[in-house]
């Protein structure tokens, strides 16, 4: 019986491959092929947003093929992968992503994939991009998997830094943090920002750290104690539902100390699950990236573009910007590959070492991204960081402050 | 189940696990397939039969314990957890050869499940499997607020991998044969443990505790045996997990994770070591083939939308269990086994 | 009138277990008729494919017909049985053990319609059983057994059946306690209701029956009316456990007779 | 110190929260002896329901919450009809596995039905807390308090003194002597479902007034649980006693001791409080003692 059971693995495996054979994107000829191994996760928690990202990223690779890919004569494949956002799916998905695909580098999604990938990458020689912000977990020198944004910390610090020159006066930011020990990556947003907090008493004060559920059952007494201690700023970088019960926890205590949300949490998604964006007036988004509001910049200019002339469909929001923003880093790195190595046999060390090798420019990134200098200590680069502010402003996401600078952030 | 009419004429041949000819067949064309078949199949099947030998031996372990003596397990993932933290940190931080530490896992993580089987002294029935729940949480608990140093907190572990006489198992290829070794010691050692002494204790608490405790069986250690014989194989499972994907999280290790090891030996069977293979293997499957054939669909049929798509994938796992649960409540193997006998004894019905 | 009727009625359990080979028997509106026979005779099973318990077990009555008051029950739901108005009081006295002695007799009347007669039905149950009236609100797991088995014979007799199947109920009472159930047994006789009654205490049975069946081996093997058979030789050796010299014979004996006896028939 | 009554009156109205959903487990186990794990996701479907009827179908509450409750009825007796009925007879093992593949196959039917997006969830009870001086009572949580407390009165009067609610507690005791007396096992135990999944929504409109929907709500299931087993998965009476411990314990927990070691024991002190107490009584506070015959 198990041997028939193996008999029909490899007739579904056929049938995978014919499939396989039968979907892929016709090839238009082009003088040399690389391919990308775009991970997915269309069924499980990311699901929703899934589509949008891939929206975005596969956008800017036709971009890319149609202008800057016919000049140098490259075409870039894409491949998208189901993961699951399972650690064990990705591992078991890898070994034929290598041999079916080849990839020149890989295009991740989230934590198991940095899990699953961040021991077999450095020995295969493929770097994998990232679209979200980096943790401290993944801090480690001589990486393989980059990050475009700093740390979620880092991006925490820079926001509240920002918050107390606007505010003015010597004293410290009084700060609460709401997280959540539902996922480690949650701790590890927390952790950061708690330890810059310890080493710099002067700039941020900690008055709360409150760990609740990934769908808390009432906040408001834990919003009375942050009002209570007189926090100037909460910030939230978990996920939207506890950003909503926040929110109705202060509405209850009759406080509005303005909440800090990040890219997945942001201003749109949190407005949505709250029933309107009205409700978070004055509340702020910020994050290492473009924000996708409705003042025409270089980064909306470019989003038209795509929408226009290269099949995108997803709206203008953060996750479509986080799309591209991943889309453009990686096609740049790879631009820079091929002019520093040329067209031919191109490899992914080579496509690392290109990414230490020259910054990429906000120009090349279409102003999605500030100017990135990757270093080989870190996943992200460490110098040169900026952050960008988002705001409600009479109910519509306005962009309030652009090219923050981040502090330098101890690792933790 | 032998149909009527076929009976052991012996002791020994009641025992045996190997009954016929066929099956001894079966079974070394069976072994001889699978140590062959890196050389056989593409990387990406070496890694699913890595990933399924793996789920494998948890699922064994989950079968004795929750198939065989009737405890409902739902920490199994957490124990696997116990199992691949020690694994990590005793090879991270002493070095230790994984000779020594997957049996080391195995004894924590059985250390830990024995903990919880104890409470089987007093708690019966759901309270007891219910408690196990409550491994989950705890475990989870304690990696993220234990002092980082220790667990590895919210940064789990990177691990170093396998090595013996200088040959790095870090291809696909030379985890297999690892992963082969280990699970053809732990199943053969499953079905050693289900037909000894302590297997028959099993099932007679199973079956009924209260009778079994008349016969002169201490039923309390039966159950705690059998909670440390099935964290005893999670932690094995855990330490082969830790040295596979080289770096462990909490994340890893879910309540989620232990429904679907409870799952897989749903579908199998339960009380039967074969069954939970059975199990793993469809299930594992049903996840590939989502894997794998779903990017392609979603692609090819966008009419249809990719949302619905990746969602029906879900309903598929779960239905799937479900459907088996109310068809086949005593999973594939009993229909398996039902399939032979009206073959052997057939034109009769009985 | 036939109150209960039962025409070469065949039981498989599992589809495989032949457990009744071919019963027959009529109840009578009013009488008590004793179904008697050893261990494993069938006895339970003929009562069980009667009440529709029998599929809790995986038995189906494979032949044969059960007509209660007139309608078909064979294979028919355990409740739908009840309300074609037969109780089956099970034996191994199971009482509702968590809930109080009322609340068992309410359980018991859970198809009354109004409150009032629901009253009048315990007021009833209650005169017939003062004991039960002092324990109303004792916990019914923690009476004893003959306590036990009066609580089911009222929750019964809640349900106002026109029959009540009663298995084995003097199993493990004390002689004093039997009497005092067959007491209340012969009182609800006297006031009309129809009994069936199976029990291997023959001697009790007997002394209230008006005609008995007795069986062995899934088969009736031998019946006819209460008095006759008491004064049967072969009853009296095998179920009154007495020889026509008054004495007792010793179990070698009677496993010994029993086995000639089985060869024959 | 009146924040400390405060952070007490608000853990003991969480706890009466999850005492409902526990409700929901204890009426189903009642009746079949079936711990349904599946309980958290009937609290999402009840939600999506109300979501449904409120946000998409655009009803008054006046007319969407009744509506609702008819729906999440016919769920649970869909689900019991569809999935349990078979198996009655089965072992209880089998019909508890079920409930297991249940959990994933209606996780799957939600994200497929109604897809993984977070939704804002109708305002259902008002918004503004009630003050007590300096004290401040959300309003969702003390409605849904007394809602829990007269479900639970109300209950725990049907099952021991009205006949159908006997009924179904001869079920709870013993599916075949229930049968033998003329009541329908099936029948109860999808009694039972109804009753259990209508619970879950009651639940969830309490839960999740004015906040938002995903599926991540069934969590609330598994918090849900210690209190269920604290109380023993027979006493419905003593769900409000052991949700209002478990949630005393729990807020004074994250208000007092979580800021002390920086960490979440809040999350699970209940299952700490629950081993604790199933070490020290086996069957929980007022679950049926075993009476055990050989």
């Amino acid at each position: 019986m198990t041997y028939q059971s193996k008999r029909g693995l490899r007739g579904l495996l056929t049938a995978g491959a014919l499939a396989v054979a039968a979907t892929m994107p016709l090839k238009v000829q082009a003088e040399e092929t690389y391919n990308l191994a775009l991970l997915s996760d269309f069924s499980g928690p990311y699901a929703d947003i899934m589509p949008i990202l891939a929206g975005g990223r596969e956008a800017v690779f036709t971009w890319w093929n149609e202008t800057r890919g016919r000049e140098l004569g490259v075409k870039l494949n894409y491949k998208n992968y189901e993961t699951r956002y399972d650690a064990a799916q990705v591992a078991s998905l890898w070994p034929g992503i290598k041999s079916e695909l080849d990839p020149i580098a890989v295009v991740g999604l989230g934590g198991p994939d940095v899990a699953a990938l961040s021991e077999r990458l450095p020995e295969d020689k493929i770097p994998m991009f990232m679209a979200t912000a980096a943790y401290g977990f993944a801090w480690q020198p001589d990486a393989w998997i980059f990050n475009p944004r700093p740390t979620y910390s880092h991006e925490s610090v820079g926001f509240l830094n920002w918050m107390r020159e606007q505010r003015g006066g010597d004293e410290p930011l009084k700060v609460a943090i709401l997280a959540s020990e539902a996922s480690p990556a949650y701790v590890d947003m927390a952790k950061g920002l708690e330890l810059y907090a310890e080493e710099h008493p002067e700039e941020i004060d900690l008055v709360e750290v409150i760990y609740t559920e990934v769908q808390p059952t009432d906040l408001t007494g834990q919003m009375r104690r942050v009002v209570r201690a007189g926090a100037e700023a909460l910030v939230i970088q978990t996920n939207t539902s506890i950003v909503v019960a926040a929110k109705r926890g202060l509405q209850a205590n009759g406080a509005n100390i303005p909440i800090m949300m990040s890219s997945h949490n942001g201003l749109p998604a949190s407005g949505g699950a709250l029933g309107g964006l009205e409700q978070l007036e004055g509340d702020f988004e910020a994050y290492g990236m473009a924000i996708a509001a409705d003042e025409d910049t270089p980064a909306r200019q470019f989003y038209e573009t795509l929408v226009a002339d290269y099949g995108l469909e997803a709206p203008w929001n953060v996750v479509t910007a986080m799309g591209i923003s991943q889309g453009l880093y990686t096609v740049t790195v790879i631009n820079h590959a091929i002019e520093a190595n040329g067209a031919e046999g191109l490899t992914g060390e080579m496509v690392r070492e290109a990414l230490f090798a020259k910054p990429i420019t906000t120009e090349e990134t279409h102003g999605f991204l500030p100017t990135l200098s990757f270093t080989p200590e870190a996943p992200f680069p460490l110098q040169g960081l900026k952050v960008n502010v988002g705001t409600v402003k009479d109910g519509k996401i306005t962009i309030e402050a652009t090219g923050v600078d981040v502090p330098h952030v101890e690792k933790w | 189940m032998d149909p009527s009419g076929v009976f052991p004429t012996s002791y020994r041949s009641d025992r045996r696990i190997v009954r016929t000819r066929w099956q001894a067949l079966a079974l070394v064309l069976f072994m001889g397939l699978l140590l062959a078949a890196p050389y056989l199949v593409s990387g990406r099947i070496i890694a699913i039969l890595n990933m399924m030998m793996i789920s494998a031996v948890i699922a064994v372990g989950l079968q004795i314990c929750t198939g065989y003596a009737g405890q409902i397990n739902l920490g199994q993932a957490a124990f696997m957890g116990v199992g691949a933290y020690t694994a990590s940190i005793l090879a991270s931080k002493t070095g230790l050869t994984f000779l020594l530490t997957i049996p080391l896992a195995g004894l924590s993580a059985a250390l830990f499940g024995f903990l919880f089987g104890l409470t089987a002294a007093r708690i019966k029935g759901f309270y007891l499997a219910l408690t196990t729940i409550a491994a989950q949480f705890l475990f989870h608990f304690a990696v993220l607020n234990l002092p980082s140093t220790w667990l590895g907190g919210s940064n789990g572990i990177t691990v170093p991998p396998a090595e013996l006489f200088g040959l790095r198992f870090v291809s696909e290829t030379a985890q297999f044969y690892m992963n082969f070794a280990v699970t053809a010691i732990m199943v053969a050692g499953a079905f050693g443990i289900v037909r000894s002494r302590f297997g028959r204790a099993f099932v007679a608490v199973r079956d009924d505790d209260v009778a079994a405790g008349i016969m002169g069986i201490n039923v309390a250690a039966t159950k705690a045996n059998a909670f440390l014989i099935g964290a005893f194989y999670a932690g094995v499972g855990g330490a082969l997990w830790a040295y596979l994907i080289r770096f462990v999280g909490v994340d890893q290790f879910t309540l989620f994770h232990s429904i679907f090891f409870v799952a897989m030996i749903i579908v199998g069977g339960m009380g039967s070591i074969v069954g939970a293979l059975v199990g793993v293997f469809v299930i594992r499957i049903i996840q590939e083939i989502i894997a794998t054939v779903g990017p392609n669909i979603a692609d090819s049929v966008s009419f249809l939308g990719g949302d619905i798509v990746f969602a029906g994938m879900n309903v598929v796992l779960g239905g799937v269990i479900a459907l088996f649960m109310i068809l086949e409540p005593k999973g594939l193997m009993h229909r398996w086994n039902i399939l032979k006998s009206s073959y052997r004894i057939w034109p009769f019905p009985y | 009138m036939t109150m209960l009727e039962l025409n070469n009625v065949e039981v498989t359990y599992s589809d495989v277990i032949l457990a009744l080979k071919g019963v027959s028997m009529t109840v009578r509106a009013g009488q008590c008729v004793a179904l008697l026979g050893g261990n494993g005779a069938g006895k339970s099973t003929t009562l069980k494919a009667i009440s529709g318990t029998l599929k809790s077990e995986d038995g189906t009555v494979s032949a044969g017909s059960i007509v209660l008051d007139g309608t078909p029950i064979q294979n028919m739901e355990a409740s739908e049985v009840v309300k074609n108005g037969l109780i089956h009081v099970m034996e191994g006295r199971r009482v509702l053990r968590h809930l109080t002695s009322e609340q068992n007799l309410i359980v018991g009347g859970h198809m009354v319609p109004n409150s009032a007669e629901l009253k009048k039905r315990l007021d009833h149950v209650y005169t017939l059983m003062p004991r039960l009236a002092d324990l109303r609100n004792r916990t019914s797991g923690f009476m004893s057994g003959g306590e036990q088995q009066l609580l089911l014979i009222g929750r019964a007799m809640m349900a106002s059946p026109k029959i009540i199947a009663i298995d084995e109920p003097s199993l493990g009472l004390a002689p004093m306690m039997i009497r005092d159930v067959y007491e209340v047994l012969k009182q609800l006789k006297s006031e009309g209701t129809t009994f069936f009654l199976v029990e291997q205490n023959s001697a009790a049975a007997l002394s209230i029956a008006d005609y008995a069946y007795v069986m062995e081996n899934g088969r009736i093997v031998m019946d006819g009316p209460a008095d006759k058979l008491a004064d049967n030789e072969d009853i009296k050796e095998f179920y009154l456990g007495v020889t026509a010299s008054g004495e007792r014979k010793s179990y070698r004996d009677i496993k010994h007779y029993r086995r000639r006896k089985r060869w024959l028939g | 110190m009146v924040y400390f009554i405060n952070d007490i009156i608000t853990g003991a109205l969480i706890g009466l929260l999850y005492s409902l959903v526990a409700m929901g487990f204890v009426v189903i186990y009642r009746a079949s002896k079936v711990f349904n794990f599946a309980q958290g996701e009937l609290v999402i479907i009840g939600g999506f329901i109300v979501w449904f009827t409120t946000m998409q179908a655009g009803l008054s509450l006046w007319l969407s919450i009744p509506l609702s409750l008819v729906l999440a009825g016919l769920v649970g007796y869909a689900i019991e009809r569809i999935f349990l009925t078979k198996l009655i007879g089965e072992s209880v093992f089998s019909m508890v596995m079920v409930t297991v593949g249940l959990l994933i196959l209606l996780r799957g039917l939600v994200l497929l039905v109604f897809g993984p997006a977070v939704r804002p969830f109708p305002i259902i009870f008002p918004l503004k807390p009630l003050f007590l001086g300096d004290m401040l009572i959300p309003m969702n949580l003390l409605i849904g308090g007394i809602i829990t407390i007269v479900a639970a009165v109300g209950l725990s009067w049907f099952f021991n003194r009205t006949r159908s609610g006997l009924r179904m507690t001869a079920v709870a005791e013993d599916h075949v002597v229930a049968s033998s007396m003329g009541i329908s096992v099936k029948g109860s135990i999808a009694f039972a479902w109804v009753l259990g999944a209508i619970l879950s929504t009651i639940g969830a409109m309490i839960f999740l007034s004015g906040k938002s929907l995903t599926f991540l709500a069934s969590d609330i299931g598994f918090a849900a649980l210690p209190v269920a087993l604290f109380a023993g998965l027979e006493s419905i009476g003593g769900l409000i006693l052991a949700g209002v411990i478990i949630g005393i314990v729990q807020s004074l927990t994250t208000n007092y001791l979580d800021p002390l070691i920086g960490g979440s024991l809040g999350s699970v002190v209940p299952y700490i409080i629950m081993l604790a107490i199933l070490l020290i009584r086996p069957t929980g506070l007022f679950g049926w003692r075993t009476i055990e015959r050989v």
